[in-house]
């Protein structure tokens, strides 16, 4: 999937700074002395006076740049000191801060994809897109050495090989973007298992989490989905397959199928590859199975999600054969679930 | 102008191509990708000052100062005394025929 | 000059007296408007560079080499080989009185 | 001016460090703090323009300069009229022994 990261430090972006209004000719720019940023700048500003960052850069597309005026800039206000908002401690592993899709073209029109917290960061097979005509800080702390992806773009460059990335990563512009302990590696296969691939990030949950504040529920019975860091309202569908079985294809299925129907409008939809335990007499661990989690989250009540569960069971009851699923069963925070049946 | 040739299709690689003010240590640093240029117009009776130097001006002296020393490689300069003395001094040697 | 023309009908607002900055298809332009100044200030011992040379430093040297050429206009430079040769052979032709 | 200013005393020192862009009566200037360069930088084939005149080649014409004039003070430069006239006339006052 393509994983991209919201936040941005341009200078356009009026929620940068800290008087929420992009600075003007009349204003005095204040950034922070010991903020490392890089700025990216769109367009053209007036400026009275702007004080830099002891390290930082300015990155000027085409058409931008500063200008001065004599007097007064007309139409900018009697003139405020406003300083750039300090960011630095924006988490890669914050998953409030990515936006994920199946394609470049879908994360283009916005058509993002809802998945669990540990799988809103990107995976290990993903491509990482930071935003074109856009520039960011980033902190990778994390308690690996390293965080492999597939790609990662920047600035409209995309870098899929490590040598040219660690070029980049070492660049004055890579070194204020990219902060932390953790160093991005790129050039990590895709997913070549057309069943799903493990996302990678499970030694990163208690990180990932720590960031995630959970909203309060009123379901009678909360579920616990596996890689997520909440309870939520909403429904559980556990999917068994076999060879045969796409998950990319099975997504769209689903999504084409069921989340399409106004009924199902409100409720968000991620399917993941989880491993469970399984257990000897239900106790003793002898090893693991995949399986195909398919989250369905739906408000804080989670009225609907039992009949789209009861929808993705009947449909893999009556077409599983083609699809390569062995079987389906469900829980849903009513309390109700696939076995009463 | 160039400025206003097509726009750049989104994902198209110019992370190289945009120059950049940057502050490195507190050093104010002016930089450009490959084939790029830095530019510093004057128009009308604006000026480019460096530490109250008229930059300009200081660079229209450096051809002057090439065509002078162009002249005095040709023309020679002014006569240093020690020649005038000697040639005074044969002068007095010497007397008109 | 493109800069003097009339403004440019994209909606850019910039006049041309404004002294500025600005990336022009990755080239970065300083301009100044008319009657106004582009500075570059360092303070202390700061210096200005461009590409590993010390601007401050050429640029004084521009006029040192004024003044040098303005002293060798009028006192002359060195004497070269072929005066002193031709100095030194009337030499051998005069005696002293 | 301000930025020689004494050291703000709650204990920001490093704000002095900041490079800054700013308008002085409409004119833009860059400045750095204290022991600071300002540096402009190129890459590749880039070059820097002043007014169509590329800088780097005319930085070097100084250096050039500087070299001629110094051996035009050790060597001389050509041999001006009036000293060429002078020998002439004590050339033809000599003869040759």
């Amino acid at each position: 999937l393509h994983k991209q990261w919201i936040p941005d430090t341009n200078y356009e972006n009026k929620t940068n700074w800290d008087k929420q209004a992009v600075p003007c000719g009349n204003d005095i720019v204040q950034f922070p002395a010991q903020r490392r940023v890089s700025v990216f700048v769109e367009t053209t500003h007036a400026v009275r006076e702007m004080k830099l960052p002891v390290d930082g850069e300015f990155i000027l597309n085409s058409g931008a740049g500063f200008y001065v005026v004599s007097g007064k800039d007309p139409g900018c206000g009697a003139g405020v000191t406003t300083q750039f908002r300090d960011s630095e401690s924006l988490q890669w592993f914050n998953p409030a801060l990515w936006q994920a899709a199946a394609t470049l073209e879908d994360l283009q029109r916005g058509d993002f994809l809802f998945s669990v917290h540990d799988e809103s960061v990107p995976c290990q097979y993903d491509d990482v897109v930071f935003k074109a005509r856009s520039s960011f800080g980033v902190d990778t702390s994390s308690s690996q050495a390293s965080i492999p992806v597939k790609s990662v773009s920047v600035l409209g460059e995309k870098f899929d090989r490590q040598s040219e990335f660690s070029k980049y990563l070492s660049s004055r512009s890579g070194q204020l973007q990219f902060r932390g302990s953790s160093v991005v590696t790129v050039g990590n296969q895709e997913c070549g298992d057309p069943s799903g691939c493990d996302c990678g990030n499970s030694v990163h949950h208690q990180r990932i989490c720590n960031t995630v504040t959970c909203a309060s529920l009123s379901c009678k019975k909360p579920l616990l989905p596996a890689g997520h860091c909440c309870s939520v309202c909403g429904a559980i569908i556990t999917i068994h397959y076999a060879a045969g079985f796409n998950l990319q294809t099975y997504r769209q299925r689903v999504h084409q199928l069921f989340l399409t129907l106004p009924k199902y409008k409100s409720i968000q939809l991620g399917m993941s590859k989880v491993f469970k335990s399984q257990r000897l007499m239900g106790v003793i661990p002898f090893g693991t199975t995949p399986e195909i989690q398919v989250l369905a989250v739906e408000g804080e009540k989670g009225s609907q999600s039992e009949g789209l569960a009861w929808d993705i069971i009947n449909d893999a009851r009556s077409h599983g054969s083609n699809l390569g699923i062995t079987g389906a069963d469900f829980q849903a925070s009513s309390g109700s679930s696939s076995d009463q049946t | 102008e160039t400025r206003d040739s097509p726009p750049i299709p989104d994902g198209r690689s110019v992370a190289n191509d945009q120059p950049r003010m940057l502050s490195d240590d507190g050093h104010l640093v002016f930089s450009t990708g490959d084939r790029k240029e830095i530019r510093f117009q004057t128009s009308g009776s604006g000026l480019v000052k460096v530490d109250n130097e008229d930059l300009t001006q200081l660079l229209s002296q450096i051809k002057t100062n090439k065509g002078d020393i162009n002249d005095i490689k040709v023309n020679g300069g002014g006569v240093s005394p020690e020649v005038t003395n000697k040639l005074n001094l044969l002068d007095t040697r010497t007397v008109q025929r």
